[in-house]
């Protein structure tokens, strides 16, 4: 629907809502700019100022401290700010992680056991620290036998590659650069997609007084994923332009994500005992967390969802 | 310190009473810290100079005569005692007491021309007399071709005449100079001790006048104080009674020579073993 | 004048000028053979070729303009803001004990403050916009200025004041016509070193929610590792330094004709 | 004195240590004040109470400690590498001509460069040990100190040094016998200055694949949100560099008596 | 420029072969830049000065004499002519030839010791001779109890005196002089004329002394050069043939009497109008 409230009557140009969301390089996030170009928010009476940051921290600080309506999150490091009070709510799902994580070793790391006493990169409670800590797990180890070294993604790639790390624990675009570097990708999410997602957070205050705009986000932004399945070259050249990469490494970003609809996204939402409700595996990360003494009050993490505007959209 | 300040007054008061003296100076010590003990510089001076009087000091070096001008021009202050000028307590410089430095302190951003009207403009004269002020003391310290010039570009006994200009420009109720002669030729320093005395009859004003040339004290003075080193002190008061119309002609008089003898000893009266006995 | 040993002698000026060429010939060539020789990766150094390559993609299609204008903008502001207030604070608590002791302290424990840990607040105060961007410029120069100017105004002889007393100067005829003239040169050279610290401060101030300017190219770079973009980046902003400070070396010469140092 | 005008005039030390911390005091109550009485949301400025028990905290549990041990040490270690070499080139520079052309615009050139670009190359050129960290703040004060010192040795005044070579000195004599005790008490402000500048530096250098470090705190901090651990971070940080410019204060009182700058 | 002063070299070989001279200036002038224009300090200055002379420079002040001796240390240059000093070509300033400049140069650092020890140390000379020399001159500067002050804790005397005794205590071939006792009351003045006129004769040194006292200059010299200014030039150089062991008495000699006024009326002539026509 077409949203025009009272309070953004002095909106944009053409009497359309004011919305600022704030976003990282992500493939992914790269949608916001293929439907500002495509004119798919100004047609949805949406005027969308996109807020590019370098980092999940700036970008998330930004939203915190208000001067930001919407926000990209990499699902785990939406807990801290909850648990700290903060007062937003999940939105939509943007993406699930489809082998855009992984673990990279030296090739002379042949299985999980052979990373005793070696240097991995990773950065301390993300996802990706998470998804190492689960790989160890899984081969009856734990943090200690290991030296984890706390980078940011990019740089843990480039440590990677020029040889100061034995292993990285990292995403996209880093991921493939390492492997392209002579990498060896041990395990990647391709074996577990429900694990790692990434969604869009609006303030409490947004959601309240301006719902028709966040539903006539949630559907702008589906109607974006729907022009880049139709036009998949034509979108992903524009995008890649955006994220000042080759068009092609653009393409093989995407094919490490799995893109949600507002389907997978209604279907994300549904409480569930498994890890196809998205509240489950954030409790998970809750916990983990909370034992690592991030935070420091336990949430509920199903608490966080707003499925309403999926909801309508999907109809 | 409070306390004792006020007492001061009182005595001062007396003094102010006794005489319509410009310059009183009452017990006027000088210490300075060093490391952990204490340097007598001066002690217990006391002086009075009357209205139009041409004081000049004359004393050994390192006997407090710039301590003790800097002093009166309320730059530096006595650790003992007091100094009154015009019945005020001297507690903060001014444009009443001109100053002409031991050291050169041209302002060096400023050319010779703007050096010397500094004082002239902060009075907010009119222009139009500032120029001729200016132009006239050019003239008189022979530096017209080099008003434009900034004073890096002046030799040591240049600087000296632009110093003194712009103190004299000001036209200060007191003047107090710390050997502004000192690196002139002969013939300027003549030139200028002229002007100088010239000045100090058509202005009325009080000048105080450190020298260690006693021809010059002798010629400009009416009272000359002595001093003495260790700590400094004040040996003896010259009144100098040679007439106030004096040319150069008096130099040759018997009682200026007489006058400059009797000086002379009692600057000279057993000095070799002094210095020594701090 | 081959035995004269005396230090800080001025050379010809086209002398002095073809030194630095050729220094800065020997270092790119000196680059240019070991990364087009193969000698190293070019992931820990770019081929001059490609980072001159990236130039003249950035100069054809206007984004390197628009960025460096941009990156000049807010430098510029920050540095201004940073200069209109620091620079009569800093006088003032050069001049006057009772002022130093508030202001002093105060600037030597928030200017060791680490200029990015204050980014998130920034944006909690200023927003988002330029002004956040400018405000991260502004506290990493601002607090330094004012005791580096404090420094500068205790420098100023004495004896220059005590002449000014006693032409009749008060408390700010003082400040204003002895002291400060007196400390020209020296501000100039302060803000001389400032500007340059100002413009390493491009990058925080760029963390903030920026989509244009030359630290946020060189930011966007690191993020894919395109050394290459990173060093055209840093090259540029390096050759608007080196511009500024023959600027400010000309002007200081011109400004001040009559200082025996700014003009030997 | 009432009516004394005179700029520059020491006050007593104990009204001076007064002010000072009156000032704290007002700043500390205002700050109380406004979080306590819930003027500001804690988000944007956590309570003075809050940041105190995080303070104690850390020190409880020794974490406070130990990362402002490792931070003192990856700045000192990089501020005395900048010294060691920065000085001595500086002075150099200052001194011919010759060494000014090759080294002064090169330093000109890369002092502008925002240190947090050269942070992925470090660590590609220097690993992810503690070299690197200390590397950075290396990088981020080396060519500006050679700037500044080269400056203080151009500020000696020339009579000295002619005064110097009458009496026999020769250039390297006159260097080290009279430029460098005359340009003493300003090496000494420089540094002062410039250790200030090696400690904002602290973040970005414990950016490099650090999990401890009063920078790395803040980082880590930042991305959590958590403003009280960020100030404590801030605060820790400020009242280290309040002690470092009292200590440079005090130490260029003692080193000069002879100065009168120094020594009022 | 470099052939100008292969002609120079020639010119000045020449001239070296004719006499045994310690000091020649060969038609040494001086501009300096101001602005656009040129402002000529010194044109065309020929002298020679022979081994152990006394040479006084006398002359208005702005005539060059500074500048003339900052060139002879080697510490200027001129824009025209050369210098030589022991048929060497003056290119840098060095032991052999010691200076006392117009304005203060103490080491700021240095104890008052310590500035007068400087050059002994340089010369690595043996620790017990060092102390001896030190205390001598010490003493003959009447300053042993401020052995230990910093020059900031002198006056303006005191610190011209150390400066005297750290050029002296040196024992350089050549000792330059500029207007080293203006500072100096009377009594200290004398006391360092005789210490220098004697330390002249023990030493066999050379001494180029500028002063503005004739009185000085012709009590302490050999020759006199007497200057003009605008360029700057020697006028006139007189010997001064008053015997050479001079006490304070021979003041009062008809001859020195008479070369005094002859020396003064030479400077006097016509200076009225002279300073102010460049
Ligand atoms: N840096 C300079 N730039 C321009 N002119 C200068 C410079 N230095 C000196 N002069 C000029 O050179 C002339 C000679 O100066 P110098 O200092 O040698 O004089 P002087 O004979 O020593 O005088 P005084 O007896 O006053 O010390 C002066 O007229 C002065 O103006
Ligand atoms: N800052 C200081 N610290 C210590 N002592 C000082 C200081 N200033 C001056 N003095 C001492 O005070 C005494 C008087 O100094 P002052 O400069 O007044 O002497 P003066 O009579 O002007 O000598 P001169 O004729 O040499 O200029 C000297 O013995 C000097 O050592
Ligand atoms: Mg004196
Ligand atoms: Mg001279």
């Amino acid at each position: 629907g077409n949203t025009k409230n009272a309070e953004q009557g002095s909106g944009g140009p053409k009497g359309l809502t004011k919305i600022s969301v704030g976003f990282t390089s992500w493939p992914t996030n790269m949608m916001i700019y293929l439907a500002q170009e495509k004119g798919i928010f100004e047609k949805n009476g949406l005027d969308v100022s996109s807020e590019e940051f370098s980092s999940t921290t700036e970008s998330s600080n930004a939203f915190l401290a208000e001067n930001l309506d919407m926000c990209t999150y990499p699902a785990p490091d939406i807990i801290a700010p909850i648990s700290r009070g903060a007062d937003f709510k999940v939105i939509m799902m943007t993406d699930k992680s489809l082998g855009s994580d992984g673990l990279v070793v030296k090739p002379a790391i042949q299985r999980i056991e052979d990373l005793k006493g070696k240097t991995i990169a990773t950065q301390l409670y993300s996802v990706d620290h998470m998804y190492l800590l689960t790989l160890l797990d899984g081969a009856g180890m734990s943090s200690d036998d290991v030296n984890i070294v706390d980078m940011s993604m990019s740089d843990a790639g480039n440590a990677f590659l020029a040889g100061q790390v034995d292993a990285a624990s990292i995403w996209e675009p880093y991921l493939s650069k390492a492997v392209a570097g002579g990498g060896k990708l041990l395990y990647s999410t391709k074996d577990n997609p429900d694990l790692i997602t990434d969604c869009i957070a609006a303030s409490h205050k947004f959601v309240t007084d301006n719902p028709e705009a966040v539903a006539a986000f949630v559907k702008s932004w589906d109607e974006a994923v729907a022009y880049w399945k139709e036009h998949p070259e034509e979108s992903e050249a524009l995008m890649a332009k955006k994220m000042n990469v080759s068009d092609k490494e653009f393409h093989d970003m995407m094919g490490t994500l799995y893109i949600t609809t507002v389907q997978d996204s209604v279907k994300g939402f549904s409480k569930a005992e498994d890890a196809s409700y998205w509240g489950y595996t954030q409790q998970k990360i809750v916990t983990f967390l909370k034992k690592l003494n991030v935070i420091e009050k336990k949430i509920d993490a199903g608490s966080i969802i707003d499925s309403t505007f999926v909801n309508e959209a999907a109809k | 310190m409070m306390q004792k300040t006020a007492a001061d007054d009182m005595e001062a008061a007396f003094a102010v009473n006794a005489a319509a003296n410009k310059i009183i100076l009452h017990n006027v010590g000088k210490s300075y810290k060093i490391g952990k003990g204490n340097f007598t510089a001066i002690a217990n001076v006391n002086i009075t100079i009357q209205d139009n009087d041409f004081a000049c000091i004359v004393g050994p070096s390192g006997c407090g005569k710039s301590t003790l001008l800097h002093m009166l021009a309320g730059l530096d202050f006595p650790t003992q005692g007091a100094i009154w000028i015009n019945n005020k307590k001297v507690t903060s410089p001014g444009a009443d007491r001109g100053m002409v430095f031991q050291t050169y302190t041209l302002f060096p951003w400023m050319t010779v021309e703007d050096n010397i009207q500094f004082g002239l403009k902060l009075k907010k004269m009119p222009i139009k007399q500032i120029e001729e002020i200016t132009d006239k003391y050019l003239e008189d310290i022979k530096l017209t071709k080099f008003r434009k010039s900034y004073p890096k570009e002046l030799s040591g006994g240049m600087k000296q005449r632009v110093a003194i200009a712009r103190a004299l420009a000001n036209q200060p109720e007191v003047i107090l100079m710390d050997e502004p002669f000192g690196a002139l030729d002969q013939y300027t320093k003549n030139r200028m001790q002229l002007l100088l005395r010239e000045l100090w009859q058509k202005e009325q004003s009080t000048i105080v006048f450190v020298t260690h040339d006693i021809d010059e004290a002798v010629f400009l003075a009416t009272k000359i104080f002595v001093m003495d080193a260790h700590p400094g002190k004040v040996k003896e008061v010259v009144n100098i009674g040679i007439g106030e119309n004096r040319t150069l002609e008096v130099k040759d008089t018997f009682e200026f020579i007489q006058l400059r003898k009797y000086i002379n000893e009692l600057l000279y009266d057993h000095q070799d073993d002094d210095e020594e006995n701090i | 004048m081959k035995d004269d040993f005396r230090l800080r002698q001025s050379i010809n000026k086209k002398t002095y000028m073809m030194i630095t060429a050729v220094t800065f010939i020997i270092f790119l060539v000196f680059w240019y053979v070991v990364t087009a020789g193969g000698f190293v990766k070019a992931m820990f150094l770019p081929a001059l070729t490609s980072v001159l390559k990236n130039l003249a993609e950035g100069t054809a299609d206007g984004s390197l303009g628009s960025n460096t204008a941009i990156s000049i903008y807010r430098i510029t502001m920050g540095f201004a803001a940073a200069v209109a207030l620091g620079v009569p604070i800093g006088i003032l608590c050069g001049c006057f004990q009772k002022v130093e002791a508030v202001i002093s302290p105060l600037c030597e424990f928030i200017r060791y403050m680490p200029v990015p840990a204050f980014v998130p607040l920034v944006m909690v105060w200023a927003g988002i916009g330029e002004m956040a961007k400018i405000i991260v410029v502004f506290i990493g120069t601002f607090f330094q200025m004012i005791l580096m100017i404090a420094d500068d105004a205790r420098l100023v002889p004495e004896d220059l004041l005590s002449a000014s007393y006693t032409l009749g100067t008060k408390r700010w005829s003082t400040i204003f016509k002895v002291l400060i003239p007196a400390m020209g040169p020296k501000i100039m050279l302060t803000l001389r070193v400032m500007i340059g610290w100002a413009w390493t401060y491009l990058v925080v101030a760029e963390l903030v929610a920026s989509n244009s300017g030359l630290g946020y190219t060189i930011l966007k770079a690191q993020h894919f590792f395109k050394t290459d973009a990173i060093f055209s980046g840093i090259l540029v902003i390096g050759f608007l330094g080196l511009i500024t400070d023959r600027f400010f070396a000309l002007l200081i010469k011109r400004m001040f004709p009559w200082d025996e140092r700014s003009n030997p």
